[in-house]
């Protein structure tokens, strides 16, 4: 017997008389029966405790966050995340729930959407925001082809500061419909060159994409931009940790925002499941071009406050193959952890944790040039992570760091085998630091202490 | 009920982040935010009451039978939440070096072997973040395909006309112009409608199978050939796999590409909408185009591996939802060769025994040997002015979610229905009583029916008033 | 709902223990069991929406408001929840060899140091179970420490009569003989009757201050003095700690034992009833007579003491409730010394709050300044044939949790109102709103009162029924 | 601010001129001013992630379960736990409500301890059980007075085969109303001497206390007690899960059945909290002396079925100093773990368990006997754990075992403590060693190779 099939024995044969057949195997009579599978070659079931074992194991040969020091950033962040966040987002009731297609019964999934969709707003500067996308190259890469389908243009520029990730999916989108993907580059700062922008931006061109802060951490001059981009979209990509303490995109008149939402009190998860943060400027016009769930609120026949999935007719279970994107589950959960962590965080909290990311890097920073052996690689400002240049030997420091119980930084020179783009624009000896308010300042020492005993 | 924000109280605290322990850092002023978000302030405990009670206006797998067609809203064990949970993997970041997640590594690569095992394909890659996103993948690793041969005027895709809407959205996000084929009489695939329109120009077909009906194409092996012969590629959509894992493969069935939806068939949970994973799997053709990184082992050691030549890029940033994917290979362990076939006998007999038992009440167009779903239809009762979403809503009132209404497209005012194996008999003998029971009232007193539900948290809700006069974000009065 | 068992079906499983994976062994067949128990038969998914579902039938907490009279339900923070089941914690075992288990034994240490600086104390024991398992064991040392004197004829407890019932309850269980005596018409301790009768056979008070009114008990002082003279101890119920922690401290006021309540000073989840805690602390000259082992920090070692030469011996197994201690613990690393004190600060600014604004509505027999409860007496409704138990029943029609009633005895019909620090003066408003719509329904239509409540899971039960023909278990019909 | 407290600064003004005092210490001005705390001494308030940083650091001193095995039992045991019982005890609906006082809002809690009553009726075999009272020790100790209570008479005998802390605790608890307890001896077999206790019964005696199976881990014969003691009431203190196996008490006609419910899935937690087992015969006169909440069904004003605390006029909030017991919270939480356990197990599961536990210890016993290195003790059957004499310093075993990851088994010689008792009983080379289905064949593989390589 199983754990989770209720069947017995007599229910089976009960029901396979009333349904008229004389075994199982009859249900299966339309398939092809020269095809029926003999073996898969899948092992024999285990009992519970043996799968745990068995996890537990797997689980136990990787370096966590509950045993090692972080200090690696690129897109994912060692966040404090408050206890109160698992414990609802644990509940059943919620995350078995479906897509809330039955409203009457879902409004707690389509209230806190709502929610979160009003904390996106507030937290971007922005006016609408949908339901979650899968990730923050996705929720990018849907920007882009937005873009080109609400300007009717069919060139997106895109800033080499931009998470390289994000870039491959823009590319692997933008070949769809043939949009054409140009690179803007960037100055000594560190951020997208305003000359090179300049330059490109053509009458074919849909938008600009860049990232806030970017992928070397170091903030973009959003106002400049803006000013250069007056006649495309400018879509920026955010990291909405950093927007406790940075100027929303918003107040820059920006067009649409992306991002990943990890930073809003999801764990690390190996890189996945997050969500793809998208929100738009207030323009009617524009959101019906909008990718994803959106929630609205509305009335019951007695006039009560509720909410549902509404602008339906842009998505494709309405518009099928004329939809503004295929997407169909979205990351629902993602907006409870959102949105339970900003409830919780409040913007007080938002603004002590980005005050407190500033400081540690800008102290982490200090202190390794101070070590004689690590050199600031871009001038711009920049919030909780940033490149240097070391003349250390990359390896052994690794090595040296991971016997301290220290993970990180990211050596950009072996990067994700992302070979052609990033090695053009760094030297092998760049390292990318991040820290956060979970690095303790004694976290810190540590670190330094093993560059200094190199 | 109150919005958070409603209850929220200037000042309030409901989380310490830690104390600046290093001297504060000032950034130059035209960075800095001049407005507060204007977030909730409440404290922890408002926040869980909030959020504890909303939970409670949900349905769930954990509160009730979901016979939502298309979805297999199955149960999501227990073990699977926890095993997920453990530091080990929820806490690992993607950028650590290969030898200090060799265990994430290792179970990717096994999950992906098994998935290889029960689909009959060759190659896997476990990145995609739903059944959609699978798609998207799928369908662009077609296209590479014919791009590399510099076939390029294979812009056609061709989808049933009962298909999901994501695979027609899917294909034109790819850039395919969609080629809709009817459905026969018998709710299958026209095959001889197929043949008129495929050509040079087919790239491949969209197939599900069983179809969205529930009912198993039985001509797929000729359909393959016809697609295969004119050039193209089979795509096999993997939503409905419940139906046929371990009884038949759509490797072994002629399909070169297929996606998986765990969050459906591998019993990982749907958290309101997401996140799921759509893996794909391919034939050893396509392997190349798959996207970078996959899973590689070399000896005994696990790597990613960015290779592939053709790839078609990424689809997404780093590997995968990969706490899904412990789900579903914790599921996948507990259930075994054994289980994982029993689970689909389960489910089709669930489904064939509540089709045999609501045809009794309901019509059932397409009324044989179903697979893990059916459809029934309440276009009878239209004139007594009710339509299928009045029949649903009222079940709301007996404690049970909705079937799927309106999908597929092909059949009229229709309702799908999927068991999945995870329900007992007599929860489907209390869902046929349920239906006999409305079906009498819509006889009797039809109103009770247009105006449900009536013990739901909210009434019926106006969704016109909401598209038209979109309020898409609280804001303070 | 139906019972777990009612939905049992032969042969269904929902767990599967490990395999046998060595030789079975056969025991005589005189020992084994003849007949399997009649437990349920159910799936996983089946446990756990039987008990979701149940759960959602619950009032908590985490759902809402629950002003219980001194029962003091404050806000239980999911911090301490996630400490206490970390596997460090939870899953160690009480004879490990204590080098193996520093950690726990720290924290049991440390706990102690703290709860002796909030009480003023000299020693303490975290062995208790539950607030009367810590009157049981203070009594207990009361008793020996006399027995221990020869002092054999000290045979008497006294008890005010507005004393929780677990008082007189524990003292006769140690033997005592319970001595009441009365209030004044302040509330207070009528200390011209407690000099009536004390004398050579009392062997202490036990008291409570604030007192279960809610009233500070002014002359405590005098009172300490009075039973020391006599020969006697004084015994602190610490239930109502959290009025006066941070502002002055039993171990000051002339008590020489006490104990606490975690669950709930500390701040503990209640369980539906428990498990607790309720450590006793006492005096210098009482330490000796405490429960075995005790904690003990030898150098930097922390160790299990059993060298108490009077102890009472042991009151329960092991060292107490430990994953309870963790949680009161960690809720005093979070508040620290100014956050003790501020919660009793506003825990008692809220009781004042709501005395003032409800004493506009209903009776409030002793209406002067308050500690963290009051109580309030729907007498006057009398007339109208409403009592205390039909005013709060209707008070779940709105979404609260009634307050206590019928306790303390001492006031008739009364309702005892204590809404702990943690809830916002807007619950309070909301409260005080809905005291007074019940008050003027009342007034206006007392039936729907009487009725009450008419929107739960189920109406008013019928609890006479319950003890005459008393059902204890399910079973088969 | 804290994260707990609501209040701001103007709600606390104005709540005070509400309450028409000037400030929040005048609140306190019945308290003598005199003794008013200046300094208490405790240290500051720490944010969330330093307070979880400080217990996961004291957690991980702790050598647990997830990186130990455990071959150690003695009341405590280590068995594997159903994950979905972890999902629904911590749901907060269930953890944060109080005692059912209003039952048309508790009925969650209620009719999960009227299961939980009538599954301890099952495995047990009696007719009554209460909703838990603290632990097994607690439990038999009432059990105790309570028998004296109901028979009116003042002495109990106690088999020394009951666990030593058990022991203590009736006791104690008999030290209060002068119970006399009484000692009956054990034999070789390791379980009650039938004559020892024929001798002991006299009219002032009102029950005998035994285990089953007993500290030593030997299922003490209750047919043959119960022979003997026809007179006196029998008193029997269970380990829940050797019930799977056993033949229940109550089929060999036990008054009063105790235990205490730990091993019904609840983790070991360093001893507490478990809850207490307390179920009698069906007796309508003994019920009345029963101590603990009870729950029962009854019918709502429509006739609905319902549950309800009952029989509350044996409880201390009704009868004072005249209840039967001053218990008042119990461990109801406790309840729903071994609702939720034995609903999941079933009858099969646990038969299988229990199954799995007496397979693991015979195997591990034969094997430890044929090292040559350890001698059983006892000549009676037993469950899950056994004793055994060695010939090695159990010291340097003891370290090897723990430096292998094993804890256990219990060292009898230096047991918790109980100098006195216990060293007469055993000698000092005595190890109490313990199995269960979370022991692995490979765990005693392991177990065994540490004993051979001294
Ligand atoms: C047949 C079919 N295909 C594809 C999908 C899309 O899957 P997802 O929602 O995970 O994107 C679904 C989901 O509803 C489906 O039922
Ligand atoms: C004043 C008082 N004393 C003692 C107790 C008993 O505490 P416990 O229920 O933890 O045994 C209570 C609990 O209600 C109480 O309010």
């Amino acid at each position: 017997m199983n754990p989770y099939i209720p069947h017995t024995d007599d229910e089976v044969e009960e029901m396979l008389s009333k349904i008229g057949v004389k075994s199982l195997d009859d249900l299966f009579s339309p398939l092809p029966q020269e095809k029926r599978v003999k073996k898969m070659g899948l092992p024999e079931s285990l009992d519970e405790f043996s799968v745990f074992s068995n996890l537990r194991k797997l689980a136990y040969k990787n370096a966590d966050a509950q045993r090692y020091s972080y200090f690696m950033g690129g897109g994912i962040y060692n966040h404090v995340i408050p206890s109160a966040v698992h414990q609802i987002v644990s509940r059943g009731d919620f995350y078995t729930a479906y897509t809330p297609y039955q409203a009457e019964v879902s409004q707690g999934s389509l209230q806190t959407m709502f929610e979160f969709q009003t904390m996106i707003c507030e937290i971007t500067g922005m006016g609408i925001s949908n339901a979650s996308m899968y990730d923050g190259a996705e929720a990018t890469a849907e920007a882009a082809l937005m873009a080109a389908r609400f300007s009717k243009k069919y060139k997106v520029l895109i800033a080499d500061t931009l998470h390289p990730e994000y870039l491959q999916t823009v590319k692997t989108y933008a070949s769809g419909p043939e949009v054409k993907v140009e690179i803007v580059e960037h100055d000594e700062t560190g951020t997208l060159s305003l000359n090179d922008l300049r330059n490109k931006i053509d009458e074919e061109t849909a938008a600009v994409i860049v990232q806030y802060p970017n992928f070397f951490g170091v903030v973009e001059d959003l106002k400049a931009i803006r000013e250069v981009s007056k006649d495309i979209l400018m879509i920026v990509a955010v990291n909405p940790i950093s927007l406790g303490v940075l100027e929303t995109p918003g107040a820059f008149g920006t067009d649409i925002v992306t991002g990943d939402g990890q930073p809003l009190g999801i764990p690390m998860n190996f890189g996945g499941p997050s969500f793809g943060i998208f929100a738009i400027r207030d323009d009617r016009r524009l959101v019906r071009t909008m990718p994803g769930r959106i929630i609205g609120e509305t009335v019951d026949v007695k006039g009560k406050r509720g909410f549902v999935m509404t602008l339906q007719a842009r998505e494709q279970h309405i518009r099928r193959e004329k939809a503004t994107s295929n997407i169909c589950s979205n990351h629902a959960l993602g907006t409870l952890y959102a949105a339970t962590y900003l409830s919780l965080v409040g913007p007080q909290g938002l603004k002590e944790i980005g005050e407190n990311n500033l400081a540690k890097s800008h102290y982490l920073l200090e202190k390794l040039e101070k070590t004689g052996h690590f050199k600031r690689k871009f001038s711009g400002e920049f919030f909780n992570e940033f490149v240097v240049e070391t003349d250390l030997n990359i390896f052994k420091l690794k090595r040296k760091l991971l016997k301290n119980n220290i993970i990180g930084p990211i050596d950009l020179g072996m990067f994700g085998g992302t070979k052609n783009k990033l090695r053009k624009l760094l030297s092998k000896n760049d390292l990318l630091f991040c820290t956060t308010e979970a690095n303790t300042a004694e976290d810190i020492e540590r670190l330094l202490s093993v560059v200094e005993a190199m | 009920m109150e919005l958070i924000f409603e209850i929220s109280k200037e000042g309030r605290r409901g989380f310490i982040p830690p104390k600046m322990d290093v001297k504060p850092y000032k950034i130059e002023s035209k960075y800095t935010r001049k407005n507060a978000p204007k977030l909730p302030e409440v404290t922890e405990g408002d926040v869980v009451r909030h959020y504890t009670n909303l939970s409670r206006l949900n349905y769930a797998v954990d509160t009730g039978f979901y016979p939502l067609g298309s979805c297999t809203m199955k149960y999501n064990p227990k073990l699977n939440e926890r095993v997920a949970s453990l530091s080990g993997f929820s806490e690992i970041h993607p950028y650590q070096d290969s030898k200090t997640v060799q265990g994430a590594l290792k179970l990717m690569y096994d999950l992906g072997e098994s998935l290889k095992k029960i689909t009959g394909m060759d190659a896997m890659t476990l990145q995609p973040a739903a059944g959609a996103h699978g798609e998207y993948t799928g369908i662009a690793i077609m296209r590479q395909y014919h791009r590399s041969r510099k076939d390029f005027d294979r812009n056609e895709m061709i989808v049933p006309d009962s298909a999901h809407g994501t695979n027609p959205a899917s294909s034109a996000m790819n850039g395919f112009k969609v080629i809709v084929v009817e459905s026969d009489d018998r709710g299958m695939v026209d095959v001889d409608e197929l043949k008129k329109v495929i050509g040079p120009n087919t790239a491949g077909m969209m197939l599900t199978n069983p179809n969205t009906l529930g009912i198993f194409e039985e001509n797929i092996l000729e359909i393959s050939k016809i697609i295969h012969d004119a050039g193209g590629l089979m795509y096999y959509d993997g939503a409905n796999l419940n139906a046929i894992m371990g009884q038949v493969r759509p490797g072994d069935m002629g399909f070169d590409v297929v996606h998986l939806n765990l969050h459906k068939t591998f019993s990982t949970p749907h958290g309101m909408g997401g996140p799921g994973a759509g893996p794909v799997g391919v034939k050893k053709f396509l392997e190349d185009f798959l996207p970078v990184p996959t899973i590689d082992k070399k000896k005994d050691k696990y790597v990613l591996d960015f290779s592939h030549k053709k790839t078609i890029g990424r689809v997404r940033s780093f590997y995968g939802n990969f706490t899904v994917l412990v789900k579903a290979y914790a599921y996948i362990l507990t259930m075994g060769e054994e289980g994982i076939k029993h689970a689909s006998e389960m489910a089709v007999l669930n489904a064939n025994y509540l089709r045999t038992e609501i045809s009794k009440i309901l019509k059932v167009p397409h009324n044989n040997i179903c697979m893990h779903e059916f459809v029934a239809t309440t276009l009878p009762l239209e004139e007594k002015g009710i339509k299928a979403l009045d029949f649903v809503k009222r079940m709301l009132d007996y404690g049970i979610h909705p079937p799927t209404v309106y999908f597929p497209l092909i059949v009229h005012e229709d309702i799908m229905v999927e068991p999945t194996e995870t329900e007992s008999k007599d929860t489907l003998d209390r869902f046929v009583e349920i239906v006999k029971k409305i079906y009498d009232e819509a006889n009797e007193d039809p109103k009770i029916l247009k105006e449900a539900p009536h013990t739901t948290p909210v009434g019926r809700l106006d969704d016109t008033r909401a598209a038209r006069y979109p309020v898409l974000r609280w804001k303070e009065e």
